[in-house]
C-alpha cells in the first residue's frame, strides 16, 4: 500500500487535524513539557501531552474522548506549550480546531457549559452592535449559565468606578458586522 | 505484431544495476531476453545524446538505471543524472518523441527481481507499443534527404 | 589494425546449456577484427587461461574479449591473464554471457541472438581500448592527526607503533581533551584520569610522534600520500626547552582570575599557566589575552622569578610545513551550555550547570576536590535533578539529532551523586533511556535498583529560583502527565553534543564535507564510516558526532589501520580509470573553455585549474585539470561538458558510442 | 506618517483606566493618534474558541478600515488585540487563499500592510526618548513586571521580546526608577478569558502570581494588558477568598506608572478606579 | 536618448573604457550593433524599439575582447546573460560596465553586479508573453502532432548555426557538432541530424537560457527554435525554483542538485 492510498483511507481526528491546521499529530514524542507547563493541566481531565498521544492511535474511540474531553475547553490558549514545545507543534491552534469540531459534532462537554455560554454570550453582544457591551454580556450569561448570583457584587462596584456602561456602543457598521457573522457562521 | 521482438537497450551504473542484474542471475530469475545491457560506471556518466544513438539505431525501447537516491558509489551522480533526466524528458515530450519507450528506474545491487520486472514490464510495454515506426521512419528518410542532397 | 581474440566459456554447463556457445564462437569470428575466436569449458581454469596467453602471441591480439560470467567477478582474473601473456591487462573486456544471459533466459534462439550481441558489444568497445598503465602515486609515510583526545591519542599511538612517523597537533596546551576532565567513565565507574594519563605520557614519549600543542592546521594541499599541511605554532610565550616545568611562575602570577577552561569555568586560572596537574606536556604558557604584560606593557614577574629564564615574551607564532601522506581528524566535539535554555534561566542560576562541569565536581582533581558542592554557597545539595535531552532531539532549539551519549552519563552522574550524597535524593528527568552497549543497560538499572535514583518520564518546562531553592516543575507521562515539581538544590542539565568550535572552518581547509550541525561526514554511513570522501583523510571520535569513549576508541585504531595500510606500500597504484582534460596545442591549449561546470558536479574536488600564461607571463587561457590522484572515475564530468573536451579513460566517449551502434545495427 | 490607535472594548469599559492613562500619556509627550473609524471588537478569546474564520475577519475589518484611513502605525494598547491583530496579520499573509476569502467576507480591500504596536513598543519608540526630561517624581519602588501570555506569545509570530523571561517592560520601568525585581511568574498565565466563566481557575492562577510578587518584596505588580490587570485587580477579593489571604499588592499599567513619574496625578491616570487600593502617588 | 550618449561619451573620454557596445541604427528596420570607441562617435548610439539583438554575445568574441574595457548597453536579457557568463567564469565583473536600459527605456544606474542583481531579482523573469502562447499552444498539441510539427519545422534547417553564432550563452570554442570522435551530430543536413542538433543545443541551454529568443530571431530559415529552450526554462522554473542569470554566483541547474529534487517517472 502507498502512502498516499493510506492517507485517502484515514478518516481519523488526526487527519482532519492534519488537513485543516496543519498539524501533525505524529510529530509528538511524548515528552510531556506541554503538559508541565501548561497553567490548567492539573483542571484537565487530558493534559494536552494526552490529547497528542489519543490522537495519534487514530482510534475512534479515543478521537471520541478528546472530542467530549473537558480539556479542550479549558485550554485558556496562553501559548505556553507552542512556545516551549520542542517539535514546534502548534497546540492552540490544534485546540481551537477541536473545540469547533466538538461543537459541529454536537460533543461538547457538559462541564464546560460555562465556557461555551461565555463565548457565545460574548459573540452575541458584538454580532448586533459591533463592540462588546460588557453589562450586556454578563445580563446574557447569567441568562445562559443560569448562574444568576455570581458576580452580583461586582457589577455595582464597576459602575461606581466607571468601568462598566449602562447602555452598549453602536458602531455604524453594524450591518456589516451581522453579514461576517452571517458569512462565516460553519 | 506477433513477431516482433522488441530492442530494448539499457544503460546502467556499474555499481548497482548492473550489480543487481547479475544478482537476477545467481537468483536464476528468468526475464525476457530482448534487452542489451551497456555498462557504465555511473549514471552520471550517461549522455543523454547516447540515448537518441539508441533510437536512432533502431532501438524500440531504453531502460536507464542506476543507484537509489543517496545510495550513489560516487556519492552523488545519480543526483546530477536525475536532474539531467528531469530535462531531458520534459525536452523530449515538447518534440513529441515518445517518452512511453523510456524507463527510468532504480535498481540496487540487493534488487535482483526489481531488475527482472523492470526489464519485464518495459518490454511488455514496448511490446504493446510496437516497433518505434515513426522515429525509424526519421532516420529512413533522413538517408534519403540526403542522398538526395548529394 | 586491430587483431582481436574471443574467448568464449561454457563454465561447466552453466552458460552452455542454454546458449549455443559454438554458434556464438564461429559468428563472432566471422567479424571484422575478430583474428581468433574459440570456445572452452572452463576459461577461468589454468588450462583456459593458458589458452589466452597463448594465442594472444600466436596470433599478435591486440585486443582481447571474454564471454564469461560478470566482470565483476573475474575481470581481475582474466585482465591478469593478458598481462602475462604480454598484453596491456586493459586490452581486455568481458562479455557477461552467464549472469546477464544464461542463466535468466531460457534455451532458444533468442538466447544465443542475444549472447552474439553481448559478446559484439565488447569487440567493438574492446577495438578502442587503449593501452594504460596503473596510475602510481608516491607515498609520504608520516601521518598527521587532528586533535589530542582519547581518539587522536589512540590514532596516533596505533599508528606509531606499525613503525610510522606520526605528527599530532592540538590547539590546547595540552593533550586529553575532554576525557581528561571526566571523573569517572560508565559503565564500569573506573577513574578516567588513571586510564588515560598512560597514554597521554606514552604519546609524549613514543618516539615516532612528534607532538606540537597550541598549534593549529593553517592550510592543506596535495591528496592522498601527498598533502602540503601548514600548522600555526602559537607562541607559547616560553623556551619549552629550557623550561622545566617547575611551576613557580604560574603561582606567583598576579593575574589569578580567569576563569579556567579546563574547570570549565568552576574554578580560576594565571595568565601563565599549565591547564591541569597531569597536562602532557607539562610545561606553561601565557595566555596572552589577560597577561597584564601585554595588556599594559608592564609586569613581567614570571621573567622576574623564573629559575631557568625561559620565558620568551617576544616570541612570534610559528609556522610549519609538513609533508603528510594521511590525516587523521580527531578534533572532538563540543557540549552545549546552560545559557543556550531559556526556560532554564538562560544560565543565570549558578546551581543549574551542565555535564562536564558536574564531572569536574565529582572529579578528586576538580575544584571540590570531589565533593559535589553547589556552585552558589558551597552547600551539598539534598535534592539534585538530572535533565536528560537539554538541547538534543530539539529541533525547536534546532538539534534534532540524540546526543547518544547523554543517558549514560547522567545514570552515572546521578549514581556518582548518591555514593557521595547518601542522603541525598537525586531525580532523572528522561524521555527515553537509550543504553545500547556492552553492560550499559545494567548499569542504568543499577543506578535505579541499587542507588534509587528517581527516574521520571518526562520533559522538565521550566525551572526558577525561590527562596534559595530551584524549582523544577516537569510532568510524570508514565501517570497520564501528572504534574511534578521538585524543590531542588541543584540541576545538571545533560546538554547536547555539539561540533567543535572550528570545525566548519578545518572541515573547508581539508576539503572534507560535514553536515549541517557541522560534525564531519564520512564516505558512507555503513560500509565506509571512518573515510570522508576526500581520500587520504580518516575521521576518529566525536567529529563525527558524539560518540563515548569505546567507540572513539574503536573507531581511532580503525583509522589507524587505514593509515597503516596506506602506508604500507611505497606507492600508491591505482586503476586508471580516470577522467582527462584534453590539451592541444598553443593558442587552444585545450577545447576546454573554461566554465568549470564540472568542478561544481565533482564530489572529489578532482578538477583544478590550470592556467597558461604568454611569453610575457600573462595569463591568456584557465582551463579545467584533473587531478588523477584524486578523481575516482564517475565520469559525471565527463556527461556533463558541452565541449566534450573531457573524456574517461575505460568508458570513453568513442567506446560507449561504439558499443550504441554495435548493439543495434545488422551484421 | 498617520498613526491610529485601537482601543479596543475593554479600554472604553472596564479598562477605562488603562484608557486614561493612556491618552494623558500622549497628551504629556504631545504624541497625536487618531482612533481606527468606526472599529469593531477583535473577537478575542470567544471568536477563535468557536470559529476560525469570524476570528479572521473581525481583526481583518479592523486592519482594513486603518489601511483604508491611511494609518501606517496602529496603537494598540490591550495585548490581547495586539495579539488578535497580529496574528490575523499573519495568518492572512501566510495563506493568500484565506486572505482573499477574508476579503470577500469583509466586502473591503485588505492588505495587512499597517504597523501593529503594543503599547511597550509604543512607549519604546516615542515616549523614552523624551522621558529623561519630563521624569519629576522616579517611580521608587521594587516592581514585579508581569506581561501575561498575549504579549509575548507566539514569540515567532509577535516577532517582539523573548517568550522566556522577557526584559522590554522591566528596562520601561527601571527608566523610570524603578527596581524590577526577578519574578519567574513574568509569563504565567492569570487564567484570562475564564474571568465569568470560571473565576475559580482565574482565582487559582492569578492568586499564584500574586502570591510571588509579594514574597518577593514587589511594591506594585505592572502590568500592560486590560485583561490581566481585571483578573490581579477587579478579581482580587475572589482570590483572596479561594487562598485566604489578604493580598493587598497593586496592580499599576505600565503607563499609569510613567504617568506618575512625569508628575500626572493619579486621577488623571485613573488610579481612582482600581478595586486594589493604590497607595503609590 | 541623450543620457545614454552623455554616459557613454564620459566612459570613453575619461578612459573608464575602451569601447562601448550598443546600437546604432542600421539599414533595415532593425539597430545594428556599434562598437564605439571614439567618444566624439557616441553621438550615433540609439535605444529605441528597433534595438532587439542580445548584445551579450559579443562580449566573449576574441575580437572585441581585444579592444579593451568594455561599456555595454544592456536590457534585461543583456543583464542577465552577463549574470551568467559571470558565474561560468567568462567574463570578469570589474571588466566591464553595464549601460542598464530599463522596461520603459530609460538608462539606469548599474554601479555595481549587487545593484544589477536587485534590478533582476525585481524584474519579471519568466518567458515573455508573446512567446508564453506559443509555448501554451504547442503544449495543447498531442504528442504525434508535437512530432509532426518539430519534424516539419527541422526539416528546413540547413545546419548554418545562426542559433549558436547569435547565443550569447553559446561561447564554446569547440562545438559538440565539431567533434568528429565520435561524429556526435551529422555534418550533413538532414531532417533526424538536425534535430539531434537542436536537442543537444536545447539540453545545454538547460538552466542556462535566459529567454531573449536571440536564437529563434536569427534563425534564416525561421525555425521557431527559441522555444525548445524556452520550454525548459519554463521546467527548470517548475521543477528547481530558479531562473537563470540571477546571480553572479548562481551555478547551473544540471551542475548542481538537492537531494530532495522532486520527479516522477523514476521507477
Amino acid at each position: 500500500m502507498s502512502h498516499s492510498e493510506y492517507n485517502t483511507e484515514r478518516n481519523s481526528l488526526a487527519y482532519s487535524v492534519e488537513k485543516n491546521v496543519e498539524v501533525h499529530a505524529q510529530k509528538c514524542y511524548q515528552c510531556g513539557k506541554c503538559s508541565a507547563g501548561c497553567p490548567v493541566a492539573d483542571e484537565m481531565d487530558l493534559p494536552p501531552s494526552m490529547v497528542m498521544r489519543m490522537l495519534q492511535t487514530e482510534l475512534a474511540a479515543n478521537d471520541e474522548k478528546i472530542l467530549r474531553s473537558h480539556s479542550i475547553w479549558l485550554c485558556v490558549t496562553c501559548e505556553m506549550c507552542l512556545s516551549r514545545c520542542p517539535m514546534e507543534i502548534d497546540i492552540p491552534s490544534m485546540m481551537d480546531f477541536l473545540r469547533q469540531r466538538s461543537r459541529s459534532e454536537k460533543k461538547v462537554n457538559p462541564k464546560a457549559k460555562n465556557i461555551i455560554a461565555f463565548h457565545k454570550s460574548f459573540l452575541n453582544s458584538i454580532r448586533f452592535t459591533g463592540r462588546l457591551y460588557e453589562l450586556g454580556l454578563i445580563l446574557d450569561y447569567k441568562r445562559q449559565s443560569l448562574n444568576m448570583t455570581q458576580d452580583i457584587s461586582l457589577a455595582p462596584k464597576m459602575i461606581s468606578r466607571g468601568k462598566l456602561h449602562i447602555f452598549p456602543d453602536i458602531i455604524k457598521g453594524k450591518a456589516q458586522i451581522a453579514r461576517i457573522f452571517k458569512k462565516t457562521s460553519n | 505484431m506477433s513477431d516482433f521482438e522488441p530492442k530494448v537497450v539499457a544503460f546502467v551504473c556499474n555499481w548497482c544495476t548492473y550489480a543487481g542484474a547479475d544478482l537476477t542471475g545467481t537468483s536464476r530469475i528468468k526475464y525476457a531476453s530482448n534487452v542489451r545491457i551497456i555498462r557504465f560506471p555511473c549514471t552520471g556518466r550517461i549522455d543523454f545524446m547516447l540515448l537518441l544513438k539508441a533510437f536512432a539505431n533502431g532501438a524500440d525501447g531504453i531502460i536507464v538505471s542506476g543507484c537509489h537516491p543517496n545510495d550513489c558509489h560516487y556519492t552523488s551522480g545519480n543526483f546530477h543524472a536525475k536532474r539531467r533526466w528531469i530535462m531531458f524528458k520534459e525536452l523530449m515530450d515538447f518534440m513529441g518523441i515518445d517518452m512511453n519507450r523510456i524507463t527510468f528506474s532504480w535498481v540496487s545491487a540487493a534488487e535482483g527481481a526489481k531488475w527482472a520486472d523492470v526489464v519485464n514490464t518495459t518490454v511488455t510495454r514496448i511490446r504493446e507499443l510496437g516497433p518505434y515506426v515513426s522515429y525509424k521512419e526519421l532516420v529512413n528518410k533522413s538517408v534519403e534527404e540526403e542522398v538526395k542532397n548529394e | 589494425m586491430a587483431r582481436i581474440g574471443v574467448f568464449i566459456c561454457h563454465c561447466g554447463e552453466n552458460i552452455s546449456a542454454t546458449v549455443d556457445c559454438g554458434k556464438v564462437a564461429e559468428t563472432i569470428g566471422k567479424l571484422k577484427h575478430v583474428a581468433y575466436s574459440t570456445e572452452y569449458k572452463y576459461m577461468c581454469s589454468d588450462p583456459g587461461q593458458t589458452l589466452i596467453k597463448e594465442a594472444i602471441k600466436e596470433h599478435k591480439l591486440t585486443g582481447v574479449v571474454v564471454a564469461a560470467c560478470s566482470p565483476r567477478m573475474h575481470e581481475p582474473t582474466f585482465r591478469k591473464a593478458c598481462a602475462e601473456g604480454g598484453l596491456n591487462p586493459f586490452l581486455c573486456e568481458m562479455a557477461n554471457l552467464r549472469e546477464h544471459c544464461s542463466w535468466v533466459h531460457e534455451k532458444n534462439d533468442l538466447t544465443t541472438e542475444k549472447a552474439i550481441d553481448i559478446v559484439r558489444i565488447q569487440v567493438e568497445k574492446v577495438k578502442l581500448n587503449s593501452a594504460l598503465q596503473p596510475i602510481r602515486v608516491p607515498v609520504t609515510k608520516t601521518a598527521m592527526v587532528i586533535g589530542g583526545g582519547i581518539a587522536g591519542i589512540q590514532s596516533a599511538l596505533d599508528i606509531a607503533n606499525t613503525g610510522h612517523k606520526v605528527i599530532m597537533i592540538e590547539r590546547s596546551p595540552s593533550i586529553g581533551g575532554h576525557m581528561s576532565q571526566l571523573s569517572e567513565t560508565f559503565p564500569t565507574l573506573d577513574c578516567s584520569q588513571c586510564i588515560l594519563t598512560p597514554r597521554m605520557v606514552e604519546v609524549a614519549q613514543h618516539p615516532n610522534i612528534t607532538l606540537y600543542t597550541y598549534a593549529e592546521v593553517e592550510s592543506v594541499e596535495g591528496f592522498i600520500g601527498n598533502f602540503k599541511v601548514k600548522i600555526r605554532k602559537k607562541a607559547k610565550s616560553l623556551d619549552e626547552k629550557t623550561c622545566t616545568g617547575c611551576g613557580l611562575c604560574t603561582t606567583k602570577c598576579p593575574q589569578k582570575k580567569i576563569p579556567n577552561e579546563f574547570e570549565q569555568g568552576m574554578g580560576m586560572r594565571p595568565a601563565i599557566y599549565i591547564p591541569f596537574p597531569q597536562a602532557v606536556p607539562n610545561r606553561p604558557v601565557i595566555d596572552r589575552e589577560h597577561c597584564t604584560y601585554y595588556i599594559k606593557g608592564k609586569c613581567k614577574i614570571c621573567e622576574i622569578v623564573c629559575p631557568t629564564k625561559a620565558i620568551r615574551f617576544d616570541q612570534p607564532d610559528e609556522i610549519l610545513e609538513l609533508e603528510i601522506g594521511a590525516i587523521v581528524v580527531a578534533t572532538g566535539f563540543d557540549i552545549k551550555h546552560a545559557d543556550f535554555f531559556p526556560e532554564y534561566g538562560y544560565g543565570k542560576y549558578k546551581d543549574i550547570i551542565d555535564g562536564l562541569q558536574f564531572e569536574r565536581l565529582a572529579s578528586a582533581s576538580g575544584p571540590t576536590t570531589g565533593a559535589i558542592l553547589r556552585p552558589s554557597d558551597g552547600q551539598v545539595p539534598k535534592n539534585i535533578v538530572f535533565i536528560a535531552c537539554a538541547g538534543s532531539r530539539d529541533p525547536a532549539k534546532g538539534i534534532a539529532y540524540c546526543s547518544k551519549i547523554c543517558c549514560m552519563y547522567t545514570a552515572k552522574h546521578a549514581m556518582l551523586y548518591k555514593h557521595k550524597v547518601h542522603e541525598g535524593k537525586a531525580y532523572v528527568f528522561y524521555m527515553d533511556i537509550r543504553s545500547g552497549g556492552k553492560n550499559y543497560d545494567e548499569f542504568v538499572r543499577r543506578a535505579i535498583e541499587e542507588d534509587h535514583v528517581n527516574y521520571i518520564r518526562g520533559r522538565v518546562s521550566t525551572v526558577f529560583e525561590r527562596d534559595g531553592k530551584l524549582i523544577v516543575k516537569g510532568v510524570d507521562t508514565l501517570l497520564g502527565a501528572q504534574p511534578v515539581e521538585i524543590v531542588a538544590d541543584m540541576v545538571v542539565l545533560a546538554t547536547a553534543g555539539v561540533a567543535n568550535s572550528g570545525a566548519e572552518d578545518l572541515a573547508q581547509k581539508l576539503h572534507v564535507s560535514y553536515d549541517a550541525h557541522k560534525f564531519f561526514a564520512e564516505a558512507h554511513p555503513k560500509l565506509k564510516p571512518i573515510e570522508t570522501n576526500t581520500a587520504g583523510i580518516f575521521l576518529a571520535g566525536a567529529c563525527q558526532n558524539p560518540k563515548d569513549i569505546p567507540d572513539s576508541v574503536s573507531q581511532a585504531s580503525g583509522a589507524a589501520v587505514k593509515v597503516a595500510g596506506l602506508f604500507s606500500q611505497n606507492e600508491l597504484t591505482r586503476e586508471p580509470l580516470v577522467a582527462v582534460v584534453n590539451r592541444t596545442a598553443p593558442p587552444m591549449y585545450s577545447t576546454c573553455v573554461g566554465c568549470f561546470m564540472c568542478q561544481s558536479v565533482c564530489p572529489y574536488q578532482a578538477i583544478e585549474r590550470e592556467d597558461f600564461k604568454n611569453r610575457e607571463g600573462k595569463i591568456v587561457k584557465t582551463v579545467a585539470k584533473i587531478n588523477e590522484g584524486l578523481c575516482q572515475g564517475c565520469g559525471t564530468c565527463v556527461a556533463l561538458c558541452r565541449s566534450k573536451s573531457i573524456d574517461l579513460y575505460g568508458y570513453s566517449n568513442n567506446q560507449v558510442y561504439a558499443e550504441v551502434v554495435a548493439l543495434l545495427n545488422e551484421y | 506618517m498617520k498613526f491610529g490607535i485601537y482601543p479596543g472594548c475593554s479600554l472604553t469599559g472596564s479598562a477605562r483606566d488603562y484608557n486614561e492613562s493612556v491618552f494623558a500619556l500622549a497628551e504629556a509627550f504631545d504624541l497625536e493618534f487618531a482612533q481606527i473609524p468606526d472599529w469593531n471588537c477583535c473577537g478575542a478569546t470567544a471568536a477563535h474558541n468557536l470559529n476560525k474564520e469570524l476570528s479572521l475577519a473581525l481583526p481583518a475589518r479592523i486592519l482594513a478600515l486603518a489601511e483604508q484611513n491611511g494609518l501606517d502605525e496602529i496603537i494598540v494598547p490591550c495585548a490581547a488585540c495586539y495579539s488578535r491583530l497580529v496574528v490575523t496579520q499573519n495568518e492572512l499573509k501566510k495563506n493568500p487563499e484565506l486572505k482573499n476569502r477574508i476579503r470577500e467576507v469583509l466586502e473591503m480591500d485588505y492588505h495587512g500592510t499597517s504597523k501593529i504596536l503594543n503599547v511597550i513598543e509604543w512607549i519604546d519608540k516615542y515616549i523614552i526618548p523624551k522621558l529623561d526630561e519630563k521624569i519629576v517624581k522616579p517611580f521608587n519602588y521594587k516592581v514585579a513586571c508581569y506581561y501575561g501570555c498575549l504579549l509575548v506569545r507566539p514569540d515567532k509570530v509577535l516577532n517582539y521580546d523573548r517568550a522566556e523571561d522577557p526584559q522590554t517592560m522591566d528596562i520601561v520601568m527601571s527608566k523610570i526608577g524603578a527596581d524590577p525585581i526577578y519574578y519567574p511568574y513574568k509569563t504565567e498565565c492569570c487564567g484570562a478569558g475564564f474571568s465569568v466563566s470560571r473565576t475559580d481557575i482565574v482565582s487559582k492562577l492569578s492568586g499564584k502570581i500574586i502570591e510571588d510578587a509579594e514574597h518577593r518584596g514587589a511594591d506594585a505588580i505592572i502590568v500592560a494588558c486590560p485583561m490581566c490587570h481585571s483578573n490581579l485587580d477587579m478579581r482580587r477579593s475572589d482570590i483572596n477568598k479561594y487562598w485566604k489571604t489578604e493580598y493587598k499588592i497593586p496592580v499599576v499599567f505600565v503607563t499609569q506608572a510613567i504617568g506618575l513619574a512625569i508628575g500626572l496625578s493619579s486621577e488623571k491616570v485613573g488610579l481612582k478606579r482600581h478595586f486594589v487600593e493604590v497607595k503609590i502617588s | 536618448m541623450n543620457s545614454l550618449i552623455t554616459r557613454a561619451k564620459e566612459l570613453l573620454e575619461n578612459k573608464s573604457v575602451q569601447v562601448v557596445i550598443g546600437y546604432e541604427a542600421g539599414p533595415t528596420s532593425v539597430a545594428r550593433p556599434a562598437f564605439i570607441t571614439d567618444p566624439a562617435k557616441a553621438g550615433t548610439l540609439i535605444y529605441d524599439e528597433r534595438c532587439v539583438q542580445n548584445l551579450a554575445v559579443y562580449l566573449t568574441k576574441p575580437e572585441v575582447k581585444h579592444l579593451g574595457k568594455m561599456a555595454i548597453v544592456a536590457t534585461l536579457p543583456v543583464m542577465r546573460s552577463i549574470m551568467m557568463l559571470i558565474s561560468e567564469q567568462q567574463i570578469f565583473a570589474d571588466s566591464i560596465v553595464v549601460l542598464g536600459i530599463s522596461a520603459d527605456g530609460s538608462l539606469l544606474d548599474i554601479a555595481d553586479v549587487k545593484v544589477m542583481q536587485g534590478y533582476i531579482e525585481k524584474s519579471d523573469l519568466g518567458n515573455p508573453e508573446k512567446y508564453k502562447e506559443l509555448l501554451a499552444e504547442l503544449n495543447k498539441l498531442s504528442p504525434e502532432e508535437r512530432f509532426a510539427f518539430w519534424q516539419k519545422e527541422l526539416s528546413k534547417c540547413i545546419k548554418c548555426y545562426a542559433c549558436r553564432q547569435a547565443c550569447p550563452m553559446c561561447y564554446c570554442t569547440r562545438c559538440t557538432v565539431e567533434v568528429n570522435q565520435p561524429q556526435w551530430i551529422p555534418v550533413q543536413s538532414n531532417t533526424h541530424g538536425n534535430m539531434e542538433w537542436h536537442i543537444l543545443r536545447a539540453m545545454h541551454l538547460a538552466g542556462r537560457c535566459i529567454s531573449c529568443g536571440e536564437c529563434g530571431r536569427a534563425c534564416p530559415v525561421g525555425i521557431p527554435c527559441h522555444l525548445l529552450t524556452m520550454h525548459l526554462v519554463d521546467q527548470v522554473h517548475n521543477y528547481f525554483n530558479v531562473y537563470a542569470g540571477t546571480s553572479e554566483k548562481m551555478s547551473s541547474v544540471l551542475s548542481t542538485f538537492e537531494p530532495n529534487d522532486k520527479e516522477s517517472f523514476i521507477i
